[in-house]
């Protein structure tokens, strides 16, 4: 796997999870003992729809180098339409992103139920890899944060 | 400033055996507002509690972060653990360093690295939690039912059975709904009259229901235990409490050419008239429309006719305000216009016709009181032919896209009941599938075939063609066989797919409860709150909901019953504090945020504010915190911010983000 | 323009209305500024002409405060933004009396000016009466011509069309200046590689001194308090310390009035550094009417806005990537 | 008086690069505007007025201040240092120089502001004489000679040939500096006079040149403050920084903290008088209204900042604002509606 190629850069991920399913779904892999690696750090928020795409641009510029959001299902969303509102929402900001030259490998969506531990360890596998293959971000990230 | 501690769970070993315990509390010491750390062995356990409690006495604690398992495991017990110490319980974080750390990872540094951080980020969140409060609202302890079909009086008696007054507010002259339109009911081949009777005279005589009856609900204010509601009693020209039910007037009546609503057409009423025979109330309505008096100012035979004067030409609509603490929706359904269906002749042969015209006349009481016959000459038919599926599980517009679930089982019922009373009729059904999920429903389709010999053939209708002699030359396909099918019938039943009663989008519109595609009022959650609408204290009895059976009906008739007396028995009602609040002085008024809100709990009021020292009146957005779920959707459609949500604000969840990237 | 000063003169006498919203005659040739006229003999100083791109929508959701009505000149594409702030509650029709002014495509001094021309003394052409097919320009370094065309806006070139779409009376006549694909620009930056697409935004906007004319041109930028100038969000930056708060500023901004742009094309217009913004909000209404339906903000006002709305088979965001 | 062939002049840049940063107008994206050159970079001479100012070359639009460092519990600090790199802007035009003029007074003045003061130490200005001034322009008005900028050297471009004349030590040193590309050019003095004229007289033809200053004073102050005009003028005004931030006077700035994630960097930049939170403190805004904000940039520029500093305005006619105003709004537009106004009082009277 290229994580062992390359061994100094390890990126910071966050991933948005909502608090009904997919945050359900990061705790069943835990306890199913679904291994991911620590790159990836979750926050938790009511809902998909509660995620401002600000909150996205802020990792960004703050040195995260990929971002993916997980939520209901479409058509199971706790609060019924949260995640059709979120769906609408990432797709245009992921298009603006690719638009200005962001690679688009480096935000993500994904729809995660309480049930799928396995599905939430293998996206999260899946999407750190494409992380490591596109390496550091540098293209949204405000430099002052490095120093 | 806040003053924070933090708790570090061993939890046995499954936190400590990946994650360094030790060194946690040695970085979060270093966080800012960090006053306090500890780990130990159980921190949900009895003492581990007591050092959170002792810790938030003793050091003064403004915050506590338990880094432990998922918040989804002991958050509550957390919050009242502090709350019993003395701390607003929405002043804990919990940093999940179980599930989402020492399981999945297995190198105890770079889990221990991961650990810190986690706990960071809850540090930089509790950092910027206020004190939070849920609010309190009353409970009015009378429960509304719309609807008074088999769903809407079922969940009236349960309901007024545990003790709690309930209106029923029904459109129609008369309660019983499509049941009272039935003759049998599937799968026993109980007479739905005398099931369903005695369940009116009960709901009629019940000490804690009220029925509306020829009314609609009007407007609707409010909240989740309280609701203000306006209910239209139409004026029914019939003085309710002087009318014996003799039914001399109808007898009277001249203007006899009304089609009959309730024999769906297919004979008429007079101009007043009560539906049906077993009707309740027991009274009449003067159709004004239809009436020689009201249309002409001649006539008047009725008011000289009633024995008791009841007769009452000059009443008036009336308009009754009353309080609800929940409100049940049981709308029913109605079978779909045949419009787009022309292929099968429904509108140019009357001996074409729906399953619902059917069960009227295969009922006693019905137009040709209870006979068999063609519609056209009255002649007994020697070939009947059922069609499946029109109009239901259609991949096109012309139909609904969803199965109508009961017309399998109440074809059955069709064929058997007519191979039963009239051997030398031969019966052909046409199906896609024949679905009988349900108690006794295979054996009652497989009684059918095997019994009394009714002809199944899976293939489609692709014609009905009226021919000169009068029959019906019907043009199908054996899928199973495949081969065209051409046979002649003397009468044709379609099974007409049902939809939700077309009132529901008004109704639906003045509770802000949603509906989906098909009119269908959506639930709280498909699978597990399936008889709540996602609008707190509206709840879904009956096909409304989505195509079901009278079983199934009732059920779900008793499930929102509960629910409804769930929230009754409450005195007050505890509201979830973390709900969207708008600051005034940001908000453009410009209504986004309640277009995106599913719960109706946004509105719109001029207020006046003082912007720094500029007095003047804003339209702005209001957030009812009863309604208010939490989910979040407006702060982000809102442009300048002025929407945020309390426990997951903004600011805490950038502090979180700036935590974990740094 | 006489016609409709005639008409502005009868509704302020009869006290139909209580001022006029137009554009009062600059000190050079074309500068004529945005301007609010309540007798008479103001009047004289009202100008419509050529330059008068501006758009007056925004300036309504102030007059809307003001006591009595208020007549408002827009232009056809200025109605969108109009009933877009109708729609939102920012304006209040009762207190506005809409003259449809007719437009035949305004003009860019900018694009003047990059022609090489200067010292400019006076401009003939760009009266309204007839559509002239160029400019003769009077500077002190001899006379110039230049071809109408050439000197319109840029949003000119993608013209909405002659229709205005609220109005309470119409006075000239429009024409559609159509003559170029609204996103071909769009289109092309698409086709870049994400270097490529990198290279283009960053050299654009790192031109941007954050002076906020976009934002506060904009008609759908009418929030009483930008999250950018507000504590709120702690996005509060006054400057472009970092070539990041370019983009978060102009990502963002886009993104608030995705769905409710009219594309007026003013945040372009005035950009005091020529930095084509209408392109952000150009991105976003052409992936709006690819993945849901056509819309066009402030034509139909009861109409669903495409982010407070969706359907149940929107496409999922991977189809970012998917489309290549 | 020396001369170089404008097709040298890539020559002379690289020269002056390889041991000073070397600000010119660039063309980047469309636009002109001071940045330093690099190799391969054209120079836009020609163009007369760049977008911005060249005041970033002394007075930056942000700046970082010092650096708080954070480990653990411990707090540390770093000074930004200060400039110390030799850099050269090359170009500048005499309303831009008055504008560094006039930016001394603010920031060597008492207590000196030792950023600034830093990068005028190791700065050196190479001035351009405007060779076709447009109609935007009415430095005459403030006494510029625009033909004549007074720098440490002045330039004049004269058909395809620069003409370098060397006015003070630092000219001198630079001179000394890229003396082998430039050779001596005898009899240029008539050139450059010639050239001069040219100018002048282009100038008297331009429409704003005879604006009057008359009556913006110290002693207008409260008349001026008081007018009626304001509420008029103002109305158009979208509040933007646009005037302020391609103003080469402008000097206001705000001090703010970026959250670096280790520690905060605390950074000056730019503000506008514009904005709605312009001098904002925490009891609010002592300027609550968009005509107050206006006001106070007419008023700091022709009635303030002459009082306090001999005379002096800060405006020096540039025009930037009345080519960049959105709602083509300016400080000539103000300053004849005054005089109109006054003109139509003393008919009245």
């Amino acid at each position: 796997m290229s994580i062992e190629k390359n061994e100094e850069f390890r990126p910071k991920i966050v991933a948005f999870c909502c608090n009904w399913c997919s945050y359900a779904g990061a705790d069943l892999a835990g306890s199913s003992r679904l291994t991911y690696p620590a790159d990836v750090k979750i926050i938790r928020v009511p809902c998909s729809c509660r995620v401002n795409p600000m909150f996205i641009l802020r990792a960004f510029e703050k040195g995260a180098d990929g971002v993916i959001m997980c939520g209901c299902h479409p058509g199971d969303c706790h609060y019924s339409t949260g995640n059709y509102y979120a769906r609408r929402r990432m797709t245009l900001l992921f298009s603006m992103l690719d638009f200005i030259g962001v690679e688009n490998g480096r935000t993500r969506v994904e729809w995660v139920s309480a049930a799928e531990g396995v599905k939430f360890s293998a996206t999260m596998n899946e999407f750190v890899e494409k992380i490591y293959s596109l390496g550091k971000n540098v293209r949204l990230e405000d430099l002052r944060c490095r120093s | 400033m806040q003053r924070i501690g933090v708790f570090v769970c061993h939890c046995g070993s499954n936190i400590a055996a990946t994650v360094d315990v030790k060194k946690v509390v040695e970085m979060a010491l270093l966080e800012p507002g960090v006053v306090h750390a500890e780990d130990y062995q159980y921190m949900c356990s009895e003492a581990g509690q007591a050092k959170i409690a002792a810790a938030i006495r003793e050091k003064h604690l403004t915050g506590i972060v338990v880094c432990s398992c998922s918040p989804r495991m002991h958050e509550t017990t957390f919050r009242k653990a502090a709350e019993r110490a003395g701390l607003n319980p929405y002043m804990v974080e919990i940093a999940n360093i179980r599930e989402h750390c020492s399981w999945i990872h297995k190198d105890m540094e770079e889990a221990t690295k991961k650990a810190v951080i986690l706990a960071r980020a809850a540090i930089a969140k509790v950092n910027l939690n206020t004190p939070l409060k849920p609010g309190e609202s009353r409970v009015t302890k009378r429960a509304l039912v719309i609807g008074g079909g088999i769903a809407g009086i079922q969940t009236a008696l349960d309901i007024a059975d545990a003790g709690y007054e309930v209106d029923i507010v029904e459109k129609t002259p008369s309660i019983g709904g499509r049941m009272s339109q039935l003759d049998k009911t599937f799968p026993t081949l109980d007479c739905s009259a005398c099931i369903l009777t005695p369940k009116m005279v009960e709901a009629a005589a019940h000490e804690k229901i009220k029925i509306y009856t020829y009314s609609e609900v009007e407007k609707v204010s409010g909240f989740v235990g309280d609701f203000t509601v306006d209910i239209r009693k139409k004026a029914r020209s019939v003085d309710m409490d002087k009318c014996t039910g003799c039914g001399v007037c109808q007898e009277k009546c001249p203007s006899r050419k009304t089609p009959s609503e309730f024999n769906r057409g297919l004979n008429t009423r007079s101009a007043i008239y009560t539906p049906f025979a077993q009707a309740i109330p027991n009274v009449p309505v003067i159709d004004r429309e239809h009436c020689i008096k009201f249309q002409t100012g001649k006539c008047g035979v009725c008011a000289k006719v009633c024995q008791a004067g009841a007769i009452d030409y000059g009443q008036k609509d009336e308009i009754v305000t009353e309080k609800y603490g929940a409100i049940v929706v049981a709308t029913g359904f109605d079978t779909i216009k045949l419009d787009n269906y022309d292929e099968y002749a429904y509108s140019q042969s009357k001996d074409v016709i729906t399953s619902l015209e059917l069960e009227r006349i295969m009922n006693a009481a019905g137009p040709t009181k209870g006979h068999l016959e063609r519609l056209s000459d009255g002649k007994a038919p020697k070939e009947m032919v059922f069609i499946q599926c029109v109009g239901s599980r259609c991949s096109d517009n012309r139909g609904k896209s969803y199965c109508s679930k009961i017309c399998c089982m109440y074809t059955a019922k069709h064929a058997m009941l007519i191979r039963d009373k009239y051997p030398d009729v031969n019966v052909t059904v046409f199906y896609i599938d024949v679905r009988t999920p349900g108690k006794n429903f295979d054996e009652f389709y497989r009684r059918a075939v095997e019994q009394y010999g009714v002809n199944y053939i899976k293939g489609q209708v692709g014609k009905v063609a009226p021919q000169p002699d009068g029959r019906l030359l019907v043009q199908a396909s054996d899928l199973l066989d495949n081969r065209q099918i051409k046979m002649e019938a003397d009468m044709v039943v379609l099974a007409t797919a049902i939809e939700p009663n077309p009132d529901v989008r008004k109704i639906a519109t003045m509770l802000t409860a949603s509906i989906d595609t098909n009119n269908f009022l959506t639930e709280a959650h498909a699978k597990l709150r399936p008889v709540e609408s996602p609008t707190a204290g509206i709840f879904l009895s009956g096909v409304c909901q989505g195509p079901k059976d009278i079983p199934e009906t009732v059920e779900q008739a008793g499930a929102a019953a509960v629910k409804a007396i769930g929230l009754l028995a409450k005195d007050k009602l505890l509201t979830n504090p973390c709900t969207a609040q708008s600051d005034i002085l940001l908000c453009n008024g410009c209504s986004t945020c309640a277009n995106v809100c599913p719960y109706g709990a946004i509105t719109y009021e001029d207020k006046e504010v003082n912007d720094h020292g500029i007095r003047e009146t804003r339209r702005v957005a209001v957030v009812n915190s009863a309604l208010c779920q939490g989910c979040g959707a407006c702060t982000v459609a809102c442009p300048s911010g002025a929407m945020d949500l309390q426990g997951f604000s903004n600011r805490q969840i950038i502090a979180e983000v700036d935590a974990i990237c740094r | 323009m006489q016609k409709l000063i005639d008409r502005i003169r009868e509704l302020l006498a009869d006290g139909t209305v209580a001022r006029v919203l137009g554009w009062r005659t600059g000190d050079l040739p074309y500068n004529p500024e945005p301007a609010y006229f309540e007798c008479e003999e103001e009047l004289q100083d009202f100008v419509y002409n050529g330059f008068c791109g501006a758009n007056l929508s925004k300036y309504m959701i102030e007059a809307s405060r003001l006591e009595g009505k208020t007549l408002v000149c827009l232009k056809p594409c200025d109605t969108y933004s109009f009933n877009q702030l109708l729609k939102e509650h920012r304006v209040d029709r009762e207190k506005a009396y809409i003259i449809g002014v007719g437009c035949k495509g305004k003009l860019d001094i900018e694009k003047i000016k990059k022609q090489g021309i200067k010292g400019i003394e006076s401009i003939s052409g760009a009266e309204i009466e007839e559509a002239a097919e160029s400019l003769t320009i009077q500077t002190i370094y001899g006379e110039k011509t230049c071809a109408y065309k050439d000197a319109m806006l840029e949003r000119c070139h993608v013209c909405k069309g002659k229709e205005h779409q609220i109005y309470d009376e119409l006075i000239g006549d429009s024409s559609d200046t159509t003559d170029a694909d609204r996103f071909a620009q769009v289109r092309r930056i698409e086709a870049m590689s994400p270097q490529e697409k990198f290279a283009f935004f960053q050299n654009e906007l790192s031109k941007c001194i954050r002076c906020n004319a976009c934002r506060n041109v904009c008609p759908a930028c009418s929030c009483r308090k930008c999250v950018f100038d507000s504590t709120k969000f702690d996005s509060s930056q006054k400057a472009n310390a970092d070539s990041f708060e370019e983009k978060m500023f102009h990502i963002i901004r886009a993104f608030h009035v995705a769905g409710r742009c009219t594309d007026c094309g003013e945040c372009s217009r005035v950009c005091p550094q020529g930095i084509p913004l209408h392109l952000f909000n150009r991105k976003f209404i052409k992936d709006i009417n690819e993945l849901y339906g056509e819309y066009q903000a402030g034509e139909d006002i009861t109409a669903d806005t495409p982010l407070t709305h969706f359907t149940f088979g929107d496409a999922e965001p991977s189809i970012v990537g998917e489309r290549g | 008086m020396y001369k170089i062939a404008r097709e040298k002049m890539p020559q002379l840049y690289r020269r002056i690069a390889e041991n000073k940063e070397l600000y010119l107008p660039l063309e980047i994206g469309g636009q002109a505007n001071f940045a330093v050159w690099e190799e391969g970079d054209t120079a836009a001479l020609d163009v007369l007025k760049t977008v911005k100012s060249p005041k970033d070359a002394f007075f930056p639009q942000s700046e970082n201040l010092y650096t708080c460092k954070r480990d653990g519990k411990k707090l540390s600090i770093e000074p930004q240092a200060l400039k110390e790199q030799e850099f050269v802007v090359f170009g500048m035009k005499a309303c831009d120089l008055q504008g560094v003029q006039v930016l001394d007074k603010v920031f060597l003045a008492d207590p000196v502001d030792s950023f600034y003061a830093a990068r005028r130490e190791h700065g050196t200005i190479v001035a351009l004489a405007c060779h076709e001034p447009e109609e935007t322009c009415f430095c005459k008005v403030f006494g510029i000679d625009c033909a004549d900028p007074a720098a440490d050297v002045a330039c004049w471009m004269i058909a395809d040939e620069l003409f370098w004349k060397p006015l003070t030590g630092k000219g001198e040193a630079l001179t000394a500096q890229v003396c082998d590309l430039l050779t001596e050019a005898e009899g240029a003095e008539e050139t450059v006079e010639a050239e001069k004229e040219n100018i002048r007289r282009i100038v008297e033809k331009l429409p704003y040149m005879h604006l009057s200053l008359d009556g913006w004073n110290a002693d207008a102050q409260k008349e001026k403050f008081d007018s009626p005009l304001w509420e008029e003028l103002y109305k158009p005004c979208l509040a933007c920084g646009t005037c302020t931030f391609v103003c080469p006077t402008c000097q206001c700035y705000d001090i703010k903290d970026y959250d670096t994630g280790h520690g905060v960097m605390r950074y000056r930049c730019w503000d506008s008088c514009m904005y709605s939170d312009f001098t904002m403190m925490a009891h609010g805004n002592n300027r609550t209204s968009q005509m107050q904000r206006f006001r106070q940039r007419f008023m700091h520029k022709l009635v303030y900042f002459p009082a306090n500093n001999n005379g002096c305005y800060s405006c020096v006619g540039c025009g930037r604002c009345v080519e960049k105003c959105p709602a083509s709004l300016n400080i000539v537009k103000v300053i004849k509606k005054f005089s109109e106004e006054k003109a139509a009082g003393g008919e009245q009277q």
